[in-house]
């Protein structure tokens, strides 16, 4: 916690986002933790689709702290990996470890309780549910209440959901979306709809949080918000796995980058080197920098 | 659900076609657009979400009062006279409106179609008459605790056949349901104890009689039953209203909307459609339970598919989703033939129609409501939209200060 | 309280210990002949599946009033055949003028059940497609057109079976096993299985047909690609309703008094349970599916001694295979099997 | 589209001209041998005409009768849903007395009204008690079906009101001590030992197969019948409500060389089963109840019903012309499965009323009293409500038609 009022002056200004609703938000964390060691190891990750291998022996490791860039030209199993991280796939063949736990066949509800949240690249919100009530689900994956719980309004009950209000709206405030609270979600705008999907994923309170490709369908202005929420994301003290098509804001936000092409891992350093490594630049080779832009 | 897929990958089908059914604008039953909600009883939900609390209670309390008074009031153009007696068209009204709330817990809430709802309905008038009827070898015990006996049995039941089937994919969860309430019926049939259609005379009733020495819950005096029942509903609308204002009510919804974002929110779906599962399966039982006591006997006779059918008609014709509406669909449904005898013959056409222009045409219901999800949403929300407008107000006053506030 | 009960279940189930017995001998002695009767209903079965399970392979939809479809087919059989003349009695006439009669039944039903299709699809889901409605819904839409049109049937034709219509008496043609093979069942049989191959001929070479897999497999891609998604649908429902009046034909000569309002109901839920068996969206799957659940449904009810096990003996089979293979016995998918 | 129209046409095609061809060649084996005992078909001649009591009371009585205009009788049970056309044939019945009754009697117009509980227990309730609640009603004809009796039986007896059923008959009914029940017809326990003396005496059956639904009536009635079959009972099966292929049970009765089959149940499962039963070459007969013994059964067996037998205790109405033509005149329609007996029941009722039974006590004391003959047999009920020595008869098919053959099981 004392970290933490160090840390406030670096997010003044930015727009949208309020410091002190990010310390309430995740309030029971410690914030600002600095980069070191290492949090989730992908170890040899294969996966085969019937005859088809998506993922060809990925190994990476993604630091505590840092903003990792996971980028690769279209079908090159970002997606897929990611899949197989969040346990939507079991992987073929080998391990993903969260602070040296294995992942692998551990349930997907219990991988984000362990602490891996993402976001989807096309955005899956609970449509008839409020903004709030979207972030909401997302705090109960940390909540105790029991079914009987909730039938009886037992006294955990109560504070849990009393909490849930303060926290969800400071979260909602957070990405800078608290005045369509009560907005159903699926009447929010685009923008506020990925906003959405992050305060909702930041809501299970994750370790690592995975972000697919958020800045789709963006304008430039927006993905400057954007970068700059993630950044913000990071000071708090939350690592960050960023999947992109949009070099520019991969290039701008993240620590380091880990390049996959054809399922291979091609490369694996910061941005200044991945800029320059000639593997990376071929395998963009006649694709565009900003597609879908 | 993924988790029995193997590493055959999800995508594609099912991952896009939520997407594309999120980004539409077609509304799933029990949810419902603001924009298209407004039909025939337009505007009524976001009208009493603005009512004041005290309002509301004092409005409830009256519909309640006169909701106990129906059977004694016997309006004259309501009444289901001189067809049937009306106090017990009461209560098969109420107890079909127990049972679209139960359903509605299944359908309506964590969007898992039950075809065989009809099955925890038989099992529950089979508890209670099999421990109360003389024609039974089983032990005897008072009516009243039948009750909680029935729902524990059915809840048991609910997740015997939950677990196995739960795991598999929403449609098929459709046709075992279906299979499991005939097979619930035949095994009736079979299992000598069951007494198939011979059935079972003299189920309990509650103690008490009246001053001629009838007992005061005679199967021919609707009033009391409608009374205890109406109670039961009352009260089991209360759980329900507290389970939909709760986690547990938050993570039925998110399964409906999206089960694969659902599990990746940790929300453990299997785990909660269990839940659901058996809870509904509970109300189910309780439902049949009173059935069976007023109307005395029990045989296999009429716990079909095609009853069951109804019960899901009655969720959708009320509103899927919306308690208050599961009431309605469910009374209704049993009204209708009860006061037009003449169209007796009609009811299932009339049932089967209603439910493809109800989903071609509105497919929330006659009531359309959205579920309050958080126990302590209204204040929250209060202070949104009033802050939504202040900050209008400040920005307008000195635009750009905003952003660094 | 429960323990209470249960020490009391023996007890109380003393005098009647003995409704489950398993009667071996009777299986044994009775082998053959329900092998051969359950593949009969089994091809039935098998050809209504097919209904099932293409429109489920391209619309990922349980189209519940596909019931409705074949029963229509069933009253198409029944109105010809009286319009014919046919009655209770096996009409005495050459084997061409009765070929020419039951081929003249079978156009009308294929019309009638493909006409219920195409109407079905055009009136109820269509409209539900446009506003791209969750499957809840459709599911939904499905159950009350299966109502709708069974109580229409109900008010204008009443609660009765039609009266029973002959087309040929069926007589033993030779022996097997000790059994004697029926010419009916060997018709159904065959006949049912030549439309199978067909369909999959059909569905793996044609254009249409690689239009439907196209559309089974990912609809938007198969949009891009030129495939009409909408006359690819339609023709997936008409298909299954040529089929389903197929198996109408088939089963009028079976079950001459099965023409009735809500007579395809039960047989229509059994197909569908095959169609998941053999791994819903697959064609030979659907076969498959189909014939075992006729086979299963038949020993099952003679090893266990009456016919009222018929339907549990399918239905916890169909369980237990979908907790082993969730997918079926061949898989799901008729975008990607070959057929 | 056309293409695999045609394609699949010729397919067909081609398979049953094939195959017919086949079997046209062969000398077809006409006994398929499998069905033993050999074709025993009893040949017991129709009864043209049966003497029908000559001092019955009918309704018309002695046209002197006076009454109340508020006096009701009503009829309560199924108006619609599946078993509606049993509840259609005995209330027309009942019509049709209280039709000719109010004719020849111009002072005493009886009311006729009608409840509706489908047959079903759940919903019967409603309309009984709401029958009961209307003071005018003095007498009921109901409810037609055991299970709906079961449930509504006390109600009556709490408002003391007298009901005769004209179809419902599990023994058990007159078990539990009501003393306004009074049953119409004779119970299962009758029927059951009367139709297997039939089929082993008469009919000469040595191996009976015994068949019997899911229902109360087939499961009551088959157990008294298989007492009665003793050692001539080969072999039982049951089958469910709804069931429409019964190859399995067929073939267990080709295998057990059963020379008769005995269907406890009713027509809509009873009439498919003798017909696939036929066409898998039986060449035994078919015996089946009052639940059997319909037109509905030959329309739907088609010719296999020339093997089919009916037990009922039941009098043939359609043989005593004077019903027959006025009830057809009425209905527009032959008179149905129990039409006699909700006419004779009303019968019994109007008689009460004419003479001067005007509320519920009296009638009740009446009908308990009551012993003279009906139309159809003579009414006598012993204290518990059950007719004393109800007669059964034998029917059988001719020509398309179900025709009796005399009282049996004497």
């Amino acid at each position: 916690m004392t970290e933490s009022t160090e840390e406030t002056g670096r997010h003044a200004g930015i727009p949208g986002v309020d410091t002190d609703v990010a310390e309430a938000a995740a309030a029971e964390r410690d914030i600002a933790v600095k980069v070191g060691d290492d949090l989730v190891e992908v170890k040899n990750l294969t996966m085969k689709f019937g005859g088809l291998l998506a993922l060809d022996n990925i190994s990476f490791t993604i630091k505590r702290g840092e903003i990792l860039g996971l980028i690769g030209p279209n079908g090159a199993g970002k997606t897929t990996c990611f899949n197989a991280m969040t346990g939507v796939y079991k992987p073929t063949g080998g391990q993903v470890l969260l602070e040296g736990r294995v992942l692998n066949g551990v349930k997907q509800h219990k991988i984000t309780r362990a602490g891996l949240a993402r976001t989807f690249q096309n955005i899956r919100l609970f449509g008839e549910m409020t903004a709030l009530e979207n972030v909401v689900v997302g705090l109960d994956a940390r909540h105790k209440t029991s079914v009987i719980g909730a039938l009886l309004r037992l006294p955990r009950h109560i504070r849990e959901e009393k909490s849930s209000i303060e926290r969800g709206m400071a979260l909602l405030e957070f990405v800078g979306i608290a005045d369509q609270a009560a907005t159903l979600s699926r009447h929010l705008p685009y923008g506020s709809q990925r906003r959405l999907e992050i305060a909702r994923a930041l809501a299970t309170d994750p370790k690592v949080l995975c972000l697919d490709e958020p800045a789709a369908g963006f304008n430039p202005a927006e993905k400057e918000e954007l970068m700059q929420l993630i950044r913000t994301i990071r000071d708090d003290g939350y690592t960050v796995l960023l999947i992109e098509h949009d070099m520019k804001l991969v290039m701008g936000v993240t620590d380091r980058i880990v390049v996959l092409e054809f399922g291979k891992k091609i490369a694996d350093d910061v941005p200044s080197v991945i800029r320059e490594d000639p593997k990376v630049v071929s395998a963009y080779l006649g694709e565009p920098e900003d597609d879908f832009a | 659900m993924s988790m029995v897929d193997g590493p055959t990958p999800l995508h594609t089908a099912k991952g896009d076609q939520a997407a594309e059914n999120r980004e539409a604008v077609g509304t799933p039953p029990g949810s419902s657009a603001a924009a298209v909600r407004r039909g025939w009883f337009g505007g009524l939900g976001e009208k009493w979400q603005a009512l004041p609390r005290q309002k509301q209670w004092a409005f409830l309390i009256i519909v309640v009062i006169l909701a106990y008074l129906l059977p004694i009031i016997n309006p004259p153009l309501i009444s289901t006279e001189p067809g049937n007696d009306f106090a017990l068209a009461c209560q098969t009204m109420a107890v079909w409106a127990l049972v679209a709330v139960g359903l509605n817990i299944v359908i309506g809430y964590a969007g898992l179609l039950d075809l065989g709802y009809i099955a925890f309905f038989a099992v529950g008038s089979y508890v209670t008459a099999m421990l109360t009827s003389s024609d039974s070898t089983f032990l005897k015990i008072p009516y009243l605790w039948t009750i909680p006996v029935a729902m524990a049995v059915t809840m048991f039941f609910g997740v015997l056949l939950g677990v196995p089937t739960l795991r598999l994919r929403g449609d098929y969860l459709a046709i075992v349901t279906l299979g499991f309430g005939e097979i619930v019926r035949i095994l009736a049939t079979i299992i000598p104890a069951m007494k198939g259609q011979v059935g079972f005379q003299n189920v309990g009733h509650p103690p008490g009689t009246d001053a001629s020495g009838v007992p005061i819950f005679a199967n021919s005096n609707g009033t009391p039953w409608y009374w205890l029942t109406l109670t039961i509903l009352i009260i089991v609308l209360l759980l329900a209203g507290n389970l939909e204002r709760s986690r547990v009510g938050r993570n039925w919804i998110a399964i409906r909307e999206d089960e694969d974002a659902a599990e990746t929110m940790g929300v453990p779906t299997f785990k909660y459609k269990v839940w659901a599962f058996a809870i509904g399966a509970g109300v189910g039982g309780l439902s049949g339970a009173l059935m069976s006591g007023q109307v005395g006997f029990v045989n296999n006779q009429k716990f079909d598919v095609v009853t069951s059918v109804l019960f899901v008609a009655a969720v959708v014709l009320g509103g899927a989703g919306n308690k208050v509406g599961a009431i309605l669909g469910g009374a209704l449904v049993a009204y209708i033939p009860l006061r037009f005898t003449a169209i007796a013959d009609y009811k299932y056409l009339i049932f089967g129609l209603a439910l493809v222009l109800i989903m071609i045409y509105r497919a929330h219901g006659l009531l359309a409501a959205r579920q309050q999800l958080l126990a302590y949403g209204r204040n929250a929300y209060a202070a949104v939209r009033a802050g939504a407008d202040a900050k209008a107000a400040k920005t307008k006053a000195e635009p750009g200060t905003e952003a660094a506030s | 309280m429960i323990p209470t009960l249960l020490t009391l279940l023996p007890a109380a189930s003393a005098d009647d210990s003995s409704w489950i017995t398993f009667d071996i001998p009777s299986l044994m002695q009775n082998f053959w002949s329900a092998t051969f009767d359950g593949l009969t209903f089994g091809s039935i079965y098998a050809l209504v599946a097919l209904g099932y399970t293409l429109v489920y392979g391209v619309l990922n939809l349980i189209n519940f009033a596909h019931s409705e479809v074949f029963i229509m087919g069933c009253y198409g059989v029944f109105f010809t055949l009286s319009f014919l003349g046919f009655g209770p009695s096996a009409p005495n006439l050459s084997v061409g003028s009765i070929i020419v009669n039951l081929l003249l039944a079978l156009v009308v039903a294929i019309c009638a059940s493909a006409l219920t299709a195409f109407l079905l699809e055009r009136l109820a889901y269509k409209p539900l497609r446009k506003r791209n409605a969750p499957r809840l819904v459709f599911l939904i839409t499905a159950i009350g057109a299966s109502f709708t049109i069974q109580y229409t049937i109900f008010l204008v034709r009443g609660p009765n079976p039609e009266p029973a219509l002959t087309m040929f008496k069926s007589r033993p043609i030779f022996e097997v096993f000790g059994t004697f093979i029926y010419d009916q069942q060997l018709i159904i049989v065959i006949a049912a299985v030549i439309m199978m191959v067909i369909t999959e001929r059909f569905i793996s070479k044609s254009r249409t047909g690689r239009g439907i897999r196209a559309v089974a497999q990912d609809p938007d891609t198969a949009t891009l690609m030129g495939v009409n998604k909408e006359k690819i649908i339609i023709t997936t429902f008409v298909i299954g309703g040529i089929l389903a009046g197929a198996a109408a034909l088939f089963y009028v000569m079976k079950i001459p008094s099965g023409v009735q309002y809500n007579g395809g109901f039960i047989l229509g839920i059994k197909a569908f349970a095959a169609a998941v068996l053999g791994g819903i969206g697959n064609v030979r799957g659907a076969l498959l599916g189909g014939l075992l659940l006729g086979l299963i449904g038949n020993y099952g009810q003679i090893l266990l001694g009456n016919s009222q096990w018929t339907d549990v003996v399918a239905f916890v089979v169909l369980v237990l295979v979908l907790l082993l293979r969730p997918e079926g016995i061949l898989g799901t998918s008729l975008g990607r099997s070959k057929a | 589209m056309y293409r695999k129209k045609v394609m699949t046409t010729l397919a067909a095609a081609a398979t049953l001209g094939m195959l017919m061809a086949g079997c046209a060649n062969q000398a077809a084996p006409e006994s398929s041998g499998s069905a033993g005992g050999g074709s025993s078909k009893v040949n017991i001649p129709a009864l043209t005409s049966i003497e029908t009591p000559k001092d019955a009371v009918l309704p018309a009585g002695d046209g002197k009768a006076t009454c109340p205009s508020t006096t009701t009788l009503a009829y309560i049970g199924a108006e619609t849903g599946a078993n509606a056309q049993l509840g259609i044939n005995i209330f027309n019945g009942i019509q049709l007395a209280i039709n000719q009754h109010n004719k020849s009697n111009a002072n005493c117009q009886v009311q006729f009204k009608k409840f509706d509980t489908e047959g079903d227990p759940n919903k019967a309730t409603g309309p009984v008690t709401q029958a009961t609640k209307e003071a005018n009603i003095i007498g009921v004809v109901g409810l037609p079906f055991s299970g709906e009796s079961k449930a509504t039986g006390n109600i009556f007896e709490q408002q003391k009101l007298v009901h005769i059923t004209p179809a419902a008959t599990n023994p058990t009914l007159t078990d539990n001590g009501w003393t306004t029940f009074f049953r119409g017809l004779g119970n299962d326990a009758v029927q059951g030992p009367a139709a297997a003396k039939f089929i082993t005496g008469k009919l000469g059956a040595k191996k009976v197969y015994l068949v019997q639904d899911d229902s109360d009536y087939g499961i009551g009635l088959g157990k008294t019948t298989s007492d009665g079959l003793g050692a001539a009972l080969i072999g039982t099966d049951k089958v469910t409500t709804g069931q429409k292929d019964f190859s399995a049970t067929i073939s267990k009765i080709m295998n057990a060389k059963a020379d008769a089959v005995f269907y406890s149940g009713y027509y809509a499962e009873g009439a498919p089963f003798d017909q696939q039963l036929v066409a898998k070459g039986y060449t035994g007969t078919f015996i089946g109840p009052d639940g059997l013994k319909d037109d509905q059964f030959i329309k739907q067996a088609g010719d296999a019903s020339a093997n089919a037998f009916f037990t009922c205790p039941c009098i043939p109405g359609e043989l005593i012309p004077t019903f027959e033509s006025a009830y057809k005149a009425l209905n527009n329609a032959e008179p149905g499965t129990y039409s006699i007996e909700g006419y004779d029941a009303a019968t019994v009722l109007l008689a009460g009323i004419d003479a001067g039974n005007q509320d519920r006590s009296k009638l009740l004391t009446w009908v308990k009293g009551y012993d003279k003959d009906g139309l159809s047999k003579h009414y006598k009920w012993n204290d518990k409500g059950e007719l004393q020595a109800p007669t059964v008869y034998g029917y059988k098919v001719e020509n398309g038609k179900i025709v009796p053959i005399g009282a049996i099981g004497e």
